[in-house]
């Protein structure tokens, strides 16, 4: 059954990316925070659930929530001095934030064990079930991703949601009518944090190994690739995003075969076609694959 | 390390670093949208600079100019065939930036295609360095500061001499009352994009010549560029070179630091010599970056 | 009700506000005219919290407000509109209702996922308020239009829609009228009139159209330079000499 | 919704389609093993030289007969230098390819999950160049043709301390995992030789400016400096310390713990500023390998990584004619079986296994840099 454990690792895969383009999904389609540095929140999580198992022996339930909550707690810490900046100052701020994270992971070895990264992560149930584990993982990472997405939509169908897109839409409109946008933008970079730290912490229990060189900048512009074709401020969208995007990545290997091309160029022109994706979405189709639900109120009262 | 030294380091990172912020603080504060791909394009016309040059053999500075003015030219081109069409749609800045974000990986990623991920080196006489006032510096890097300190000239000549010049400011001191005056505003726009290209190209080479030049150099000098150009105060090209100075000074300095007797509290601990770890001079912009956001964000220069 | 004194702002070396004292009473229109760059927006961006004054102090309700945000001033009653009318691109003009409506459970965000019948409750209540207040300024029929997709005018009288949903105490008006047909102006001033008969707060209107502050307003300050210049009922201000010299008489 | 459904549903059927065609392939004549390549990323440049070197030993079984009277034929995946798309890479080789064997990779961090995935699903892995101590106990199927850095460690410092008799080195290494075991072992190494370690400079990979690395690296008076690069990194630190004025072998001698890797570029580019500097590369016998490949390509071989490739690949050709079978414990205990047999062109040539898998000879070359070549060295 070695290709159907393939196709599963890629759907699982797909999960974790749907969890993490959500995340960005809500700062950024529903807050209009420019977040170029979503990978920390990734990698925070994914260090902090490692670690936390790992090195202190604590259960995975609890390194993952820790893991989220860290996350969480560094998208407060990132909003708070930027809370009553322009955008434009987020996306700087947060491309920087991700690297200096990177940086920390990389250097300071007496915790995060540096360049050799963090071996041997336990993962949940793996002496239990043994052959079909790669089936359990899907499955829980399934779940993960519904429950998360149930969530979400609960939220972004909320009043604390309507805010979201009135800051993203008009803060200073917001700001007259009463709502405090600072405290808005840090819970909403919270919440996103927690979301991507969970995708992280599933993400490092999955890989059982993580290092410094999973969290380069190159996995914020995928799923940003993601949450663009797919449609902003639509979490089917950031999850179909996920799908097409992942997918056009591990294609691209499978066209390597047959095709005659350079693994270096392969790989330089698969990222040329996600950045004029990029670009060319937000021209002649912004709101993506998905657009943005028109949110009616039929006659009830 | 010697004073002197750290003089001369920071003056030779202040004066790349500043004809790249030159022009993203330009664009920033005339259209309102901070401009990803920057960088991008500086390392982009380097690598023509580079084709011109050691492939086609024409002479280095010719070579330069001939990548400024092309990049320039796409610039042009690419205000024509997206930004124009997009600030008449009235798109957010936020759209603006993402695209630029795309683009910025498109580049780079075009140069990759082109030119291979390989290290480029310019062709440059490896010398030993001279000594002036106890500092040591290369003749190359001299040359790398009289060509910056010429371009700035220029610029300052550029900004106040020039018709596209006092538009340029027109606007800049006031944007509602420009986009209302007869000034041919989008031509403006053109120029300035041509302008800011031409003078990331040339900061870009400078870069490319004292170090090397890879695909990847425009995304390893966005945060430092940004945080000069922060630094400076948006929309301020005067700021945005006291910015870039200020900030190849820090970071020299904090790297040199030795912070032992600091933290060994007037010698009642001993801890040694404690420095910052060198891997995280990339993190130093970063964090004054971040002090400016909280203490002033509109920069040394700006107004409150 | 609001006490303003010796208010000072200045850009750079532009002194756009110079020492505004003025005090409004409670129930009433009142009105505050000026020429383009006199300084009346600025002066209502620092009563609103949006700009911080130089100098001065300003009351509401006998607290002190100026150095409130804008979030907390509104928290105290007092609203603004904006000159060009914020209308989110991507809201419908329900949404927009709801938007402003006071101290909704799910406007935290554990409230949100975790008290779900609290959260419909307040939002059925304040969903009748908004279908309610839209038939009264005759914006029903376009409850689920993008918000950014009206004309000035129905913006503006979405704004005063939205404003209603806040149940202010005192609202101030940034030229409720400005570049609107004369049909839709009469809809907006008859919606402001309805509406504050009924709720008895109220209003201060930035406007330049003198017709309009004569129809509606008890008391009229004028603004000139960054200072005031007259005070005094519609009447009294059409006959001030200073007035007609810096203001009127260009016209 | 629906849409969406539809879409997913496609996109399954497109890469099912994708993997089919793979197994179709299997079936027909050719062997099939699986190559990790860096053909991107940081360390891309070195993935053009290994590939050509694994297809060169390729070519050469395929005209010696090939495997079992059928030709081999190479798997190529890109490991892109990172975790997870090595990840990826080695999962569609064994799961997708069904490849009985694996072999290739590049940097220990991105190798490591790959062994032990490897390690997991019964599918040995044939290290060619990743060098980490940790490799010996991941398990069984985890074999290397390549030496662990402790024995480079030592080497180094063997011959730094033998060479120059200074007490007090400066150590320079790039802050991955390959570097810092380096480091350690060389460190522990020279504390064993009586030597002073004064200084250790950990430096990142892919930047373009080691001035702040290099003032560090010579802050407390070294006597001499041992170090190792990778070839960007080489050419901009060589440049750099050079017009820093920092590079006078005379007075503070420089070791270098792999020539090659350290200065393919700066060999080139920049030979002057290398005059003098001495260090380690493995022994490749006769040079009969660089002959072959510059040959057949054109250009010697850039690193000596070249030659580990093409070991990897003789020696699994070989077990797998030995055992008469492609099953993939047959072939891990051929491996075992042909050490003594085949001659190799990397570390001095002995490949003989210890017990875990790991090599247990390396022979050096000793070489000091004159007028940008390579000159054999002796210590007096």
């Amino acid at each position: 059954m070695p290709i159907a454990n393939f196709t599963i690792y890629l759907f699982t895969m797909f999960g974790i990316y749907a969890l993490f383009a959500m995340s960005l999904n809500l700062q950024v389609g529903y807050a209009g925070l420019v977040n170029f540095g979503q990978v920390a929140f990734f990698a925070l999580g994914a260090y902090t659930s490692a670690l936390l198992v790992v090195k202190a022996g604590l259960p995975i339930a609890v390194g993952i929530i820790a893991g989220m909550l860290a996350s969480g707690f560094f998208g407060c810490l990132l909003a708070w001095p930027t809370k009553s900046l322009k955008s434009d100052y987020w996306a700087i701020t947060t491309l920087a934030a991700g690297e200096v994270i990177r940086l920390f992971a990389l250097n300071e070895k007496w915790l995060t064990e540096g360049p050799f990264g963090v071996m041997n992560i336990p993962q949940p149930l793996e002496g239990l079930i043994d052959k079909y584990y790669n089936i359990f993982y899907f499955i829980f990472v399934l779940i993960v991703v519904a429950v998360v997405y149930m969530l979400l939509s609960m939220l972004t169908d909320s009043p604390f949601g309507r805010n979201l897109k009135a800051i993203r839409d008009a803060e200073d409109l917001s700001k007259s009518l009463g709502k405090n946008t600072q405290k808005i933008k840090v819970q909403v970079m919270a919440i996103g944090g927690l979301v991507a730290g969970l995708a992280g912490a599933i993400f490092a229990h999955y890989m059982v190994y993580i290092s410094p060189e999973n969290f380069r900048p190159l996995e914020t512009f995928l799923i940003w690739g993601m949450i663009i074709v797919g449609g902003r401020a639509n979490n089917r969208g950031a999850i179909l995003g996920a799908v097409v995007i992942q997918t056009f990545y591990v294609s691209t290997r499978f066209v390597g075969n047959y095709v005659p091309i350079g693994s270096d160029l392969m790989s330089a022109a698969r990222m040329i076609v996600i950045g004029l994706l990029m670009v060319s979405f937000l021209i002649f189709r912004p709101e993506g694959l998905l657009r943005e639900r028109k949110k009616t109120y039929p006659d009830e009262v | 390390m010697e004073i002197s030294q750290i003089i001369v380091n920071s003056l030779i990172r202040g004066a790349e670093l500043s004809l790249l912020a030159i022009g993203l603080t330009m664009v920033y504060d005339i259209l309102g949208f901070a401009n990803f791909a920057h960088t991008e394009f500086a390392a982009f016309g380097a690598f023509l600079g580079f084709t011109f040059n050691s492939l086609l053999g024409i002479n280095l500075l010719l070579s330069v100019v001939l990548a400024a003015l092309l990049t320039g030219l796409i610039g042009i081109l690419l205000d024509l065939s997206i930004f124009e069409k997009l600030r008449a749609r009235n798109a957010k800045t936020l759209t603006m930036m993402i695209i630029t974000m795309g683009m910025g990986i498109a580049i780079r990623n075009i140069s990759r295609l082109i030119w291979t991920s390989s290290t480029k080196n310019f062709p440059m006489p490896l010398l030993q360095p001279l000594k002036i006032l106890g500092a040591r510096i290369t003749r190359v890097q001299l040359g790398i500061l009289f060509i910056a300190a010429i371009s700035m000239v220029a610029f300052h000549l550029l900004l106040h001499h020039t018709k596209f010049g006092k538009a340029l400011r027109a606007i800049s001191d006031n944007k509602e009352l420009a986009r209302a005056s007869a000034i041919d505003s989008a031509k403006m726009v053109q120029w300035m994009w041509f302008v800011a290209y031409s003078y990331a190209v040339i900061g870009g080479t400078m870069l490319a010549i004292e170090h090397l030049l890879y695909p990847r150099l425009g995304f390893d000098i966005i945060i430092p560029v940004f945080c000069a150009a922060i630094l400076g105060g948006i929309g301020n090209p005067y700021g945005a070179v006291l910015g870039a100075l200020t900030l190849g000074f820090a970071e020299n300095v904090i790297i040199s630091l030795d912070f032992g007797p600091l933290f060994s509290l007037g010698g009642l601990f001993d801890v040694g010599s404690l420095q910052l770890s060198t891997g995280y001079k990339p993190a130093i912009s970063f964090m004054i970056l971040i002090l400016v956001l909280l203490i002033k964000p509109t920069g040394i220069l700006g107004e409150n | 009700m609001l006490k303003i004194e010796n208010i000072e702002k200045s850009f750079g070396q532009l002194k756009a506000v110079n020492g505004v004292s003025l005090e409004i009473e409670k129930d009433d229109i009142f009105g505050l005219i000026g020429p383009n760059g006199s300084g009346k927006s600025t002066l209502f961006n620092i009563i609103s919290g949006f700009y911080r004054k130089d100098k001065g102090e300003i009351y509401f309700d006998g607290e002190r407000i100026d150095d409130l945000l804008p979030n907390q001033i509104v928290e105290r009653g007092l609203c603004r509109t904006f000159q060009v009318s914020r209308a989110p691109e991507r809201m419908t003009v329900l949404e927009n209702m709801l938007l402003a409506a006071k101290n909704q459970v799910g406007e935290n965000p554990l409230n949100a996922l975790l008290k779900r019948p609290m959260v419909e409750r307040s939002r059925k209540k304040n969903l009748k308020k908004a279908k309610e207040l839209l038939s009264e300024l005759d914006l029903f029929h376009l409850k689920d239009e993008y918000s950014g997709n009206l004309s000035g005018g129905q913006k503006k009288l979405l704004a005063l829609g939205r404003i209603f949903m806040l149940e202010p105490k005192m609202v101030l008006l940034d030229e409720p009228t400005a570049g609107v047909n004369p049909t839709l102006t009469n809809n907006i001033l008859k919606g402001m009139q309805n509406l504050r008969e009924k709720t008895e707060n109220s209003f201060f209107i930035v406007e330049h159209d003198m017709g309009v502050i004569s129809d509606v307003c008890r008391k009229v300050f004028v603004l000139n330079s960054g200072e005031i210049l007259a005070e005094g009922s519609p009447e009294e201000i059409q006959q001030n000499d200073k007035v007609l010299d810096a203001y009127l008489g260009r016209n | 919704m629906k849409k969406s459904l539809v879409f997913i549903i496609s996109v399954t059927l497109l890469i099912s389609s994708f993997m089919s065609f793979g197994t179709m392939a299997n079936e027909g004549k050719p062997i099939k093993i699986g190559l990790l390549v860096p053909m991107t990323g940081t360390q891309a440049v070195f993935g053009q030289d290994m590939l050509a070197a694994a297809k060169l030993a390729v070519e050469e079984t395929n005209e010696a007969g090939g495997v079992m009277g059928r030709p081999l034929e190479l798997i190529v995946e890109d490991t892109e230098t990172r975790p997870s798309p090595g990840m990826n890479a080695a999962k569609k080789l064994i799961e997708v390819n069904d490849v009985p064997i694996l072999t290739g990779g590049f940097s220990s961090g991105v190798s490591m999950p790959i062994a032990e995935y490897a390690q997991k699903q019964g599918v040995p892995y044939l290290l060619a160049v990743p060098t980490s101590p940790d490799f010996r106990h991941v398990g069984k199927n985890i074999l290397s043709v390549t030496v662990v850095d402790t024995f480079k460690g030592k080497a180094v410092a063997d011959f730094a301390v033998e060479d120059s008799g200074k007490d007090e080195y400066a150590l320079m290494f790039m802050n991955n995992a390959f570097g810092q075991k380096l480091m350690e072992a060389t460190e522990d190494s020279l504390e064993e030789l009586g030597a002073e370690v004064v200084t250790k400079v950990s430096y990142e990979l892919g930047k373009v400016d080691y001035k702040a690395e290099l003032r560090r690296l010579f802050k407390n008076d070294p006597e001499a400096v041992i170090g190792t690069w990778y070839s960007k990194e080489g050419l901009v630190t060589i440049k750099q310390a050079y017009q820093l004025g920092l590079v006078n072998p005379g007075e503070v001698p420089w070791y270098v713990a792999e020539v090659t890797t350290s200065f393919a570029d700066a060999l080139k580019e920049v030979p002057e500023a290398l005059t003098g500097i001495k260090g380690l590369d493995p022994l490749e016998p006769k040079q009969l390998f660089s002959k072959k490949f510059e040959e057949k390509t054109g250009d010697k071989p850039v690193t000596a990584f070249a030659a580990q490739y093409y070991d990897a690949v003789r020696m699994i050709a070989m077990a797998m004619n030995f055992a008469n079978s492609t099953e993939p414990e047959a072939v891990r205990k051929a491996l075992f079986n042909i050490d003594d047999w085949y001659r190799g062109v990397s570390y001095g040539g002995d490949k003989r296994f210890d017990e875990d898998g790991m090599q247990a000879h390396a022979a050096f070359r000793k070489v000091i840099i004159e007028d940008g070549e390579l000159v054999d060295y002796k210590v007096d």
